[in-house]
C-alpha cells in the first residue's frame, strides 16, 4: 500500500506545519511550548514510519516463535531517547515560564515585551 | 599510563558529567566552586594530552562499549575537534576560575552547587558533541549542553533573562528539532548514524533529493545554534542578560561548537557526494557571513550597553568564521577555523574585562563607564589589549586570522577584492565600537556623583590578564592553532594529512 | 468450538461498539455537562467490558487474558471516579445542570 | 639594533615606576634613556661596514611570515634623525610641560618613548610585516599623546587622527601586504626589489596606490586630514611626532617600498606607475595654498609639512637616483627646520597663550632668540640659502632636470613662490609689525589677553636654538648624509 | 485493516493538533494535548514500536499533562487572543514543509524490507542480540548495551532538566508590586489534598500500590517485553505523584522526602556512570558490560540491568523533584 506511506509522511508535514506555526505565531508561553512539543513529536513519527516493515512485528523474540520479520529496532531507539529530550526540555521551559510569570505577572510575549521597555 | 591513554576519549566526556551526580550528592558548602573548577582544570588537562595525541599523528577513536562502529558509538578526535577541545576546556576553566565573587555577589549560597553542577553539564555537553562520531549521539549531547546553557544563562539576579532565554530555549530546540529531521533522512537512505559510514554510503545514494534536503535542514538547524545572522535573534539579549561568567564561558565556546558541527557536517558529509554542494554552500552562506559582518558591526556600533555590543561583535565574528568556510579553500577554511580559536581568545578576554567591570560598577552602559580608566586602569588596559586583539592589529591573535581571511579572498580574484573591503570596513567598524568604549572610560570626564571605585578584585584580574597576554602569544607564535587549523582543513577537504 | 467463540467474541465486539459510538453521540448531542457525562460513562462501562471480555475470548486461557482480567478491573475502578471526581468539580465550581435548573430547583441546596 | 626599540621601552617602564616618585628623576630618567638611544644608534652608525647588515630575526609568525630586523643605511638615517631629535626635544617638552602644568605627565613621557620604540622598530625593519606591526603601533601610542588634553576638541581630533590612520592603514595597506605576500610568498627588503616577474601592467599602478594611500602617516592627498587634526596635542608632540618620528615614518615606509619591494628599474620601467608624481605635486600646491589661508599658526605649520612631505614623494616617484638623494637628505632637513618652527610655536604659546598668526604682531621684540630661530626655520621650508632645505631641494631639482620633468619643475618653482607668501608675512609682522592690545583681535573668535611677557624658559629656548643651529649647519656639511644616501644608492 | 486504522488515527491526530492550537482555554490546549500523546502511542504501537509506545504514552499523556496542569495553576488559565508575524509564519511554516515533502514525495519505501534503513545497520542488532546478550528484547539491548552511551546522555539531559528546574525555582520571587497588586496571592490548597473527598481518595488509595507495583514490573520485565527504566520511572512517579494529589504535598513529602528525590536523581545517574567506569577498570572499555561478570553474557545481562535500575532512579526522582516543584509554589 504505497499510499499509506505517503500518507504517514504527509501526517508528518502536516503535524511539522501545526506545530511550528504555534511556535512562530502565538504570544502565549505556554502555547509556544505546546506547539514546541508537537514539532517535535512529528519528528518522532517520522522516525518510526521509517523503522516499519510490512508484516512484521515489535522486535521481541519470542520462545519458540522464530522466523519472523522484526521491525527495524535502531528508529525505535533514538525515538525513546528523543521523547525523553523532549519532556526535559518541557519541564525546563515550564519552569522559565513560571518564573517569567513571577516576575512579570504576565506570560503573553508581547505584553512581556512592553513591560521591560517601559 | 598507557593504559589510561587509551580511554582519554571517554574520560573527556566522562570526567564533567560524573563529577555532577557527586557535587549535588554531597553539595559541599563553598565547595562546590572548587570542585567545578578542579574538575574543568582537569578536563582541559585531557584535551592537551588529547591534542598532543593528535599532534603526534595518532588516530585517536574509542568505541563506546566495545560494539564496533558503526553498530556501537564511536569517538574520534582528530584536529578539527582537537582545537575546538583546547578552546572550550580552556574557556570553561578561565571562566570559572573568574567567576567565585560574582557568583556569590549574584546566587543564593544554597542554590550554588545547582549552578556550578549545571556549568559542568554545558561543559561535557559541548565535549561530548566534539568528540562524538555518531550523529545521533551528537543531538544527545547537543540537548545537554543547550539545556544546560538555558540554566546558566536564566542564573542571574536579573529578569530579562527570563525571556531571553525563553526565546533562546525555542529557538534552540527548534535549530535542535531541525538538525534532527535532516539526520532522520540522511538515515532513511543509508541507514546508518555513523558519520564515518555515513559518508561512505551517501555516495551510494542515486536519488539525491532526500540528502539534499538533509543538508538544508542540517545547516539551518546549526546555522540557528550558531546564531548566523538573520537567525541570530536570541543571542543578543542572551548574553546581555546573563552572569558575567555565563557570558564568558558561551561566548567563547557556544556558537563555535555548533559552527564546527555546520563544517563538519556540510563539509565531511555533503561537499564529496553532493553534486555542485561547493557552490550552494557558497551562495548560501557567504551572502549570510557577509551580511553578518555588516549589519552585526553597525548594530554594534550604535549599542549603548557594553555587554549587548559584545554580544553583537560576537555575530559578526560569527561571520568571519563563516565567510572564511564559504570561499571552500584550504586557506579559507583554515582562516575559519584559527579564527575561531583567535576569536574565542579575544571575546573570552573582553568579557572577562566586562567580568572585572561588574564587580565594581552597577551598570553596563558606555555612558556611566566614564573616566572608569582612572579608578580601574588595569582593567581597561586589558580591555584596550584586548580590543586590538578582536580587531586584528599586528601582533595579536587576531591579525593571524585576518590575514588568512585576506590570503584566501585573494585567491577569488574579483570577488575576493569585494570580500577584502568587507573584511576591511569589519575591521574599522571594530575600531568604532570598541574605540567608543575606551574613549569614554580614558578620556571621559567622571560623572557627577559617580562613586569612587577601586580596582577589580586580584582573582579575577590575574585571570584577565592571563588571557589577553595569551592573545599575544599566540599572536606571535600562533604555531598551535595553525598547525592544528590547517590539519584541520586538509581534514575537511578530504585530503587527508 | 472454535467457530462458535468466535461468532460469541466478535457479537460482544460489535455490541461493545455499538454502546461506545451511542455514548458518543449522547456526548455531542446532550444539552450540558452532567448529562453529556452520563451518556459517555456508557462508553467506560458497558462497552468496555463488552470488547474486553469479547477479545479475551479471541485470547483464551493465557496470560494475555490475566491482563486483560486486570485491565478490566483498573478501568471499572477508575472510571466512575473519575466520572464523580469530574461532576463534584463542575459543581463546586458553579456550573449547574441545565436541566434542573429549568423545573426550578437548585440541586446545590 | 634590539637595543634601539628596547632602551625606550625600558625607558617607558622606568618612567611608569620613577614618576610616581618626582618629576626631576622622571626627567633624569627621559634623559638617561634618549641619550642612550643616540649612543647606541651612532654604534650602529659607525659600525655599518661591520654589521654587514645581517637580518636578526626575531619570531616567525607564519612559515614565511617572520618579525625582522635589519640596520641598512636608510633605516639607520632615520633612527639617527629620529634619536638625536629625540634628545633635544626631550629637553624641550621637560621644560615645556612644566611651564604649561600638564597633567598626566607620566602618561605623556610613557606614550612618547612608546612612541620612540615603535618608530625605531620601523626603522629598523627588514619585511614588511614587520614595518606594518611598528606602523601600527606607532599610531596607537601616539593616540593618547594627542588626546593628552581631554577635552573634547583634542578627543574629537585624536578621533579623526586614529580614524583616518586606521582605516588607510587596514584598508588599503594591509591588503597591498597580504597581496604581495600572495604574489611573492615574501616581504622581505630587498635592494632592487621583489616583485619584478610578478606582476605587471596597470595592476602595477594599482599596488603601489594601495601602498601610497595606504600609507596614510605620508599625509598624500586626500588622506591628509589626520594632520591637521592632529595639532590638538601639546606642542612637543606636534614637533617631535608631527613633523618628523610620525610623518616622516609615512614616508619612510613608501620609500622602502619603492625601493625594496618594487626596485627601482621595475618601477622606471613602468607606464602604469607615472601618475605618483603628479599625485604629490597635486597635493603640494594644494596644501600650499591651503596653509595660505590659515589663521591658526600650528595648522599652518601642519599644512605646511602636508606639502613638504609631498616634496619626498614625488622625488620618489620621480625614480632617479639624484633625485632619490634628494628625497633622503629632505626627510633630513625638513625634520630640522619644521621641528624649530614647532618649537618655536611652542615657546610663544608657552609664555604668551597665543595661537593665532595675527597676534604675532611684534612679538619678535620680546622673544627675539624664538623669533630668530622661527626665521631660519621658515627660510629653510622656503629653501633658501644658507639653510638646510637648499640642499635637498636642489637635489630634488637636479634629478627632475636630469629625467627632464618638467611639471616637478614647475611645481617646485610655484611651491617656492607660494611658501615664500605664507611664511615671509609672518617674519615680518614678528619684526616688524606693531603689538596691539586685544581688543583689536576680537574678530578672530578667541581673545588672547595681552599677557606681559619675554623670552621663553631657558630649556625650551636651548632645545630651539640647538635645532636651528643645525638647520644651518646641515647647509654647510651635508656631504657625509649624501655619501651614506650614495653608498645606498651603489646596493650595499 | 491496519492500513485504514492508521489513516483514521493520524486524521484523528491532525484534527486534535489543530483544535490544540485553535484553543483559547490552555487548560483545554493540555487535555487534548494528553489526548494527542495517547494517540500518537496507539499510532507508534501500530507501527510495531511498543516500547515508544508505553513512553509516549506514560511521558506524553501522563507526566508532561501534569506539568503543564502544575504550571498552569501557578501562571494564567486562559490564552489573550493576540496572534504575531501570522503571515511570516505561514511562510516559514509552508516552506518548511515543502522541503520535507520535496524529500520524500516521490520516494517513499513504507514497509519496504528492502529499503537501506532495514539492510545496513538495523538486521545486525536482530540477529547478534541473542547471541551477545540473549535477551529477547532488542529495543532494550541497544538502549542499555549497543547505544548505551546515548542512554547514559539521555539520563544526563533528564538530569539537566531537573536540575534547572530546581536551580529556577530555587529562588523566591521578589514581591513585585506591580505583580502583587494585580494579583492577589492565593492559599494554596495543595496541602490539603482530596482529603474530604472520599470516593477519589479510596479508589486512589487502593491504586497507588498497584501503578507502584506495576512501575517495578516494567522495570525489571524490561529485557523480555516492552518497558524499561524510563517507563519505569514515569510510573512510578506518576503513582506517588497520585498520592500527593490525594494526601497533600507534606504527605507525600513525608513518604518520599526531599534528599531522597535528590539521592535517587544523582545516585541514579551515579550508577549508570559508575557501571561504565567498573567496566573501565576491569580492562574494558567504558560501558563494557562484557567484562562485569565471567561470562560476556551474563555480563550483559547484568549491565543493563544495572544501567536500567540507574535510569529509572533518575527519572522518577527528576520528575518527583520537577513537581513538587512546581506545586510548593505559591501564585503570585
Amino acid at each position: 500500500m504505497d499510499w499509506l506511506g505517503v500518507y504517514y509522511y504527509w501526517a508528518f508535514a502536516a503535524l511539522l506545519m501545526i506545530g511550528f506555526y504555534a511556535v512562530i505565531a502565538k504570544s502565549n508561553l505556554i502555547k509556544k511550548l505546546i506547539g514546541l512539543s508537537m514539532f517535535q513529536s512529528a519528528v518522532f513519527l517520522l522516525y518510526i514510519t521509517m523503522g516499519k516493515i510490512d508484516d512484521g512485528t515489535a522486535p521481541i523474540y519470542h520462545e519458540g516463535i522464530s522466523q519472523q520479520i522484526f521491525s527495524n529496532p535502531l528508529p525505535q531507539v533514538l525515538i525513546l531517547t528523543a521523547i525523553v529530550v523532549g519532556i526535559s526540555t518541557v519541564a525546563l521551559g515550564l519552569g522559565i515560564i513560571v518564573r517569567i510569570q513571577e516576575e512579570y505577572g504576565s506570560i503573553e510575549e508581547h505584553e512581556i515585551l512592553g513591560i521591560d521597555e517601559r | 599510563m598507557s593504559a589510561w591513554a587509551q580511554h582519554l576519549p571517554a574520560l573527556q566526556v566522562g570526567v564533567p558529567l560524573l563529577t555532577t551526580p557527586i557535587i549535588v550528592l554531597l553539595r559541599p558548602h563553598g565547595l562546590s566552586w572548587a570542585a567545578a573548577t578542579l574538575t574543568s582544570c582537569f578536563t582541559f588537562f585531557i584535551a592537551v594530552m588529547l591534542t598532543v595525541a593528535v599532534l603526534q599523528g595518532q588516530q585517536v577513536q574509542y568505541s563506546m562499549g566495545a560494539w564496533p562502529a558503526p553498530h556501537g558509538i564511536a569517538l574520534s578526535v582528530d584536529a578539527f575537534s582537537a582545537i575546538l577541545l583546547l578552546i572550550v576546556t580552556g574557556a570553561s576553566t578561565v571562566a570559572l576560575l573568574a567567576a567565585r565573587q560574582i557568583v556569590n555577589a549574584e546566587i543564593e549560597a544554597s542554590r550554588q552547587p545547582l549552578f556550578y553542577t549545571a556549568w559542568l553539564l554545558a561543559l561535557a555537553g559541548f565535549v561530548g558533541i566534539l568528540v562524538s562520531a555518531d550523529a545521533f549521539n551528537i543531538f544527545v549531547f547537543m540537548e545537554i549542553s543547550s539545556l544546560a546553557s538555558y540554566v546558566l544563562i536564566a542564573g542571574g539576579s536579573d529578569r530579562r533573562a527570563l525571556p531571553a532565554v525563553f526565546k533562546y530555549l525555542v529557538m534552540g530546540t527548534i535549530g535542535a528539532t531541525f538538525y534532527l529531521i535532516g539526520i532522520g533522512l540522511i538515515y532513511l537512505m543509508t541507514g546508518t548514524l555513523n558519520l564515518a559510514d555515513m559518508e561512505v554510503r551517501i555516495r551510494e545514494v542515486s536519488d539525491q533529493k532526500p540528502i539534499l534536503v538533509a543538508a538544508g535542514f542540517i545547516t539551518i538547524g546549526l546555522a540557528l545554534k550558531a546564531a548566523v545572522f538573520p537567525l541570530h535573534l536570541w543571542l543578543p539579549n542572551a548574553y546581555t542578560y546573563a552572569p558575567v561568567p555565563v557570558t564568558v564561558f558561551l561566548a567563547a565556546c557556544s556558537t563555535k561548537v555548533s559552527l564546527y558541527l555546520l563544517l563538519r557536517f556540510d563539509f565531511f558529509l555533503f561537499q564529496p557526494n553532493l553534486l555542485n554542494h561547493n557552490i550552494q554552500f557558497s551562495y548560501f552562506i557567504m551572502p549570510l557571513a557577509i551580511l553578518a559582518i555588516l549589519a552585526a558591526s553597525s548594530l554594534a556600533m550604535f549599542e549603548r550597553n557594553l555587554k549587548r555590543l559584545l554580544a553583537y561583535s560576537s555575530i559578526a565574528q560569527v561571520g568571519y568564521i563563516l565567510l572564511g568556510a564559504s570561499l571552500v579553500s584550504l586557506i579559507g577554511l583554515t582562516a575559519s577555523v584559527i579564527h575561531m580559536f583567535n576569536h574565542a581568545l579575544a571575546k573570552a578576554a573582553l568579557f572577562l574585562c566586562v567580568a572585572c567591570l561588574a564587580t565594581r560598577c552597577a551598570n553596563l552602559r558606555i555612558d556611566s563607564l566614564r573616566g572608569v580608566a582612572k579608578q580601574m586602569p588595569w582593567t581597561m588596559a586589558a580591555f584596550l589589549l584586548a580590543g586590538l586583539s578582536l580587531i586584528g592589529v599586528p601582533g595579536t591573535a587576531g591579525f593571524i586570522s585576518k590575514w588568512y581571511l585576506i590570503t584566501a579572498a585573494l585567491d577569488e580574484g574579483l570577488l575576493g577584492v569585494g570580500l577584502i573591503v568587507v573584511v576591511a570596513a569589519g575591521s574599522l567598524m571594530a575600531v568604532y565600537y570598541l574605540w567608543r568604549v575606551i574613549e569614554a572610560a580614558y578620556f571621559g570626564k567622571t560623572n557627577e556623583g559617580a562613586e569612587i571605585v577601586g580596582e577589580a578584585p586580584l582573582g579575577i584580574l590575574v585571570v584577565c590578564w592571563l588571557v589577553v597576554l595569551s592573545n599575544y602569544y599566540f599572536g606571535l607564535a600562533p604555531s598551535l592553532p595553525t598547525t592544528l587549523s590547517s590539519a584541520a582543513a586538509q581534514i575537511l577537504l578530504g585530503q587527508v594529512p | 468450538m472454535s467457530l462458535l467463540l468466535d461468532v460469541l467474541s466478535w457479537g460482544l465486539l460489535s455490541l461493545g461498539g455499538v454502546f461506545v459510538f451511542i455514548g458518543g453521540l449522547g456526548a455531542v448531542r446532550m444539552p450540558d455537562l452532567y448529562t453529556r457525562m452520563h451518556a459517555a460513562s456508557l462508553t467506560d462501562t458497558i462497552g468496555s467490558i463488552l470488547i474486553i471480555v469479547g477479545v479475551m475470548l479471541q485470547a483464551g486461557a493465557s496470560l494475555a487474558t490475566l491482563k486483560l482480567i486486570m485491565i478490566l478491573i483498573f478501568l471499572l475502578l477508575t472510571s466512575p471516579t473519575a466520572t464523580n471526581a469530574l461532576a463534584s468539580a463542575a459543581l463546586i465550581s458553579g456550573n449547574l445542570p441545565k436541566v434542573a435548573t429549568q423545573y426550578g430547583k437548585d440541586p446545590s441546596q | 639594533m634590539m637595543s634601539a626599540i628596547g632602551i625606550p621601552i625600558i625607558g617607558a617602564v622606568a618612567i611608569l615606576v620613577v614618576g610616581k616618585i618626582s618629576s626631576n628623576a622622571r626627567a633624569a630618567v627621559v634623559l638617561l634613556t634618549a641619550g642612550a638611544l643616540v649612543w647606541v644608534v651612532a654604534g650602529l652608525l659607525l659600525n655599518l661596514q661591520a654589521s654587514q647588515l645581517e637580518v636578526v630575526q626575531i619570531a616567525e609568525i607564519v612559515p614565511g611570515i617572520t618579525i625582522a630586523l635589519r640596520a641598512e643605511p636608510l633605516g639607520l638615517i632615520f633612527a639617527a634623525l629620529a634619536s638625536v631629535l629625540w634628545v633635544i626635544n626631550s629637553v624641550y617638552s621637560i621644560g615645556y610641560v612644566r611651564a604649561n602644568n600638564e597633567s598626566n605627565q607620566t602618561r605623556f613621557f610613557v606614550f612618547f618613548s612608546l612612541a620612540i620604540a615603535a618608530t625605531m622598530g620601523v626603522a629598523f625593519s627588514a619585511n614588511l610585516f614587520t614595518l606594518f606591526l611598528f606602523y601600527e603601533l606607532l599610531t596607537l601610542s601616539t593616540y593618547p599623546l594627542v588626546a593628552h588634553k581631554g577635552d573634547e576638541s583634542s578627543v574629537r581630533g585624536a578621533r579623526v587622527y586614529l580614524g583616518v590612520l586606521l582605516v588607510t592603514s587596514i584598508g588599503f595597506f594591509l591588503p597591498a601586504i597580504i597581496w604581495t605576500y600572495a604574489l611573492t610568498g615574501t616581504g622581505d627588503f630587498v635592494t632592487g626589489g621583489i616583485l619584478q616577474g610578478h606582476i605587471d601592467g596597470p595592476v602595477v599602478g594599482l599596488l603601489l596606490g594601495l601602498f601610497v594611500f595606504g600609507v596614510g602617516k605620508a599625509a598624500v592627498m586626500p588622506v591628509h586630514r589626520w594632520l591637521p587634526a592632529a595639532m590638538v596635542a601639546p606642542t612637543p608632540v606636534s614637533a617631535l611626532l608631527h613633523a618628523v618620528a610620525v610623518v616622516k615614518a609615512g614616508v619612510f615606509a613608501i620609500t622602502k617600498i619603492v625601493l625594496y619591494i618594487f626596485g627601482g628599474d621595475f618601477l622606471g620601467a613602468e607606464a602604469s606607475i607615472k601618475w605618483l608624481p603628479y599625485v604629490a605635486a597635486f597635493t603640494i600646491i594644494a596644501a600650499s595654498i591651503v596653509a595660505l589661508h590659515q589663521q591658526n599658526l600650528k595648522r599652518m605649520l601642519a599644512y605646511s609639512t602636508v606639502a613638504q612631505l609631498s616634496y619626498i614623494v614625488m622625488a620618489i616617484g620621480m625614480i632617479n637616483p639624484l633625485a632619490n638623494i634628494g628625497a633622503m637628505l629632505h626627510i633630513v632637513t625638513h625634520a630640522f627646520g619644521k621641528i624649530t618652527l614647532f618649537f618655536a610655536a611652542g615657546a610663544i604659546y608657552t609664555v604668551s597663550k597665543k595661537t593665532e598668526l595675527n597676534q604675532l604682531r611684534g612679538i619678535g621684540r620680546r622673544m627675539p632668540w624664538t623669533m630668530l630661530a622661527f626665521s631660519i626655520g621658515a627660510l629653510s621650508m622656503i629653501g633658501v640659502p644658507p639653510t638646510a632645505g637648499f640642499v635637498s631641494k636642489w637635489y630634488i631639482l637636479a634629478g627632475a632636470i636630469q629625467t627632464d620633468h618638467y611639471a616637478v619643475i614647475a611645481t617646485l618653482v610655484v611651491s617656492t613662490v607660494l611658501n615664500a607668501l605664507y611664511y615671509l608675512p609672518v617674519i615680518y609682522l614678528a619684526w616688524f609689525g606693531l603689538e596691539r592690545s586685544g581688543q583689536e583681535n576680537f574678530g578672530q573668535g578667541q581673545a588672547a589677553p595681552t599677557i606681559e611677557h619675554a623670552e621663553a624658559p631657558g630649556l625650551m629656548l636651548i632645545a630651539l636654538m640647538a635645532t636651528a643651529a643645525l638647520t644651518l649647519l646641515l647647509f654647510f656639511f651635508h656631504q657625509p648624509v649624501v655619501q651614506l644616501i650614495e653608498r645606498l644608492a651603489h646596493g650595499v | 485493516m491496519t492500513v485504514f486504522f492508521g489513516v483514521f488515527l493520524l486524521t484523528l491526530l491532525l484534527i486534535v493538533a489543530i483544535a490544540i492550537v485553535r484553543a483559547d482555554n490552555l487548560f483545554v490546549a493540555v487535555m487534548l494535548g494528553g489526548i494527542f500523546s495517547l494517540l500518537m502511542a496507539t499510532i507508534f504501537f501500530l507501527l510495531d514500536a511498543p516500547d515508544v509506545a508505553l513512553t509516549e504514552a506514560a511521558v506524553g499523556a501522563g507526566i508532561s499533562t501534569v506539568l503543564y496542569l502544575a504550571a498552569l495553576a501557578l501562571t494564567a488559565e486562559r490564552e489573550k487572543r493576540h496572534t504575531v508575524h501570522q503571515i511570516k509564519a505561514l511562510v516559514v511554516v509552508t516552506t518548511t514543509a515543502l522541503l520535507v515533502i520535496f524529500a520524500t514525495f516521490d520516494n517513499v519505501q513504507f514497509g519496504d524490507p528492502t529499503a537501506p534503513v532495514h539492510v545496513h545497520v538495523g538486521p545486525w542488532y536482530l540477529e547478534n542480540t541473542q547471541r551477545y546478550m540473549d535477551i529477547p528484547n532488542v529495543v532494550t539491548a541497544i538502549l542499555g548495551s549497543f547505544r548505551g552511551y546515548d542512554t547514559l546522555g539521555e539520563l544526563f539531559v533528564v538530569f539537566t532538566a531537573g536540575i534547572g528546574v530546581l536551580f529556577l525555582l530555587g529562588t523566591r520571587p521578589k514581591k513585585d508590586t506591580e505583580a502583587a497588586e494585580t494579583l492577589i496571592p492565593q492559599q494554596s490548597e495543595t496541602s490539603e489534598g482530596l482529603r474530604n473527598y472520599l470516593i477519589p481518595r479510596l479508589t486512589g488509595r487502593l491504586l497507588v500500590p498497584i501503578i507502584l507495583l506495576f512501575g517495578l514490573y516494567v522495570q525489571f520485565h524490561g529485557e523480555y517485553s516492552p518497558g524499561g527504566g524510563f517507563q519505569a520511572g514515569a510510573i512510578i512517579a506518576a503513582g506517588i505523584i497520585l498520592y500527593a494529589l490525594l494526601e497533600g504535598e507534606t504527605a507525600a513529602l513525608r513518604v518520599v522526602p526531599q534528599w531522597m528525590l535528590m539521592a535517587l536523581m544523582a545516585g541514579g545517574a551515579l550508577l549508570y556512570g559508575m557501571v561504565g567506569v567498573v567496566g573501565m577498570l576491569l580492562g574494558g572499555q567504558f560501558l563494557d558490560y562484557s567484562v562485569l561478570a565471567d561470562n560476556p553474557v551474563t555480563g550483559q545481562q547484568l549491565g543493563i540491568l544495572l544501567i536500567e535500575l540507574g535510569v529509572g532512579m533518575t527519572v522518577s526522582g527528576v520528575l518527583l523533584s520537577i513537581f513538587h516543584a512546581f506545586a510548593a509554589r505559591d501564585k503570585y
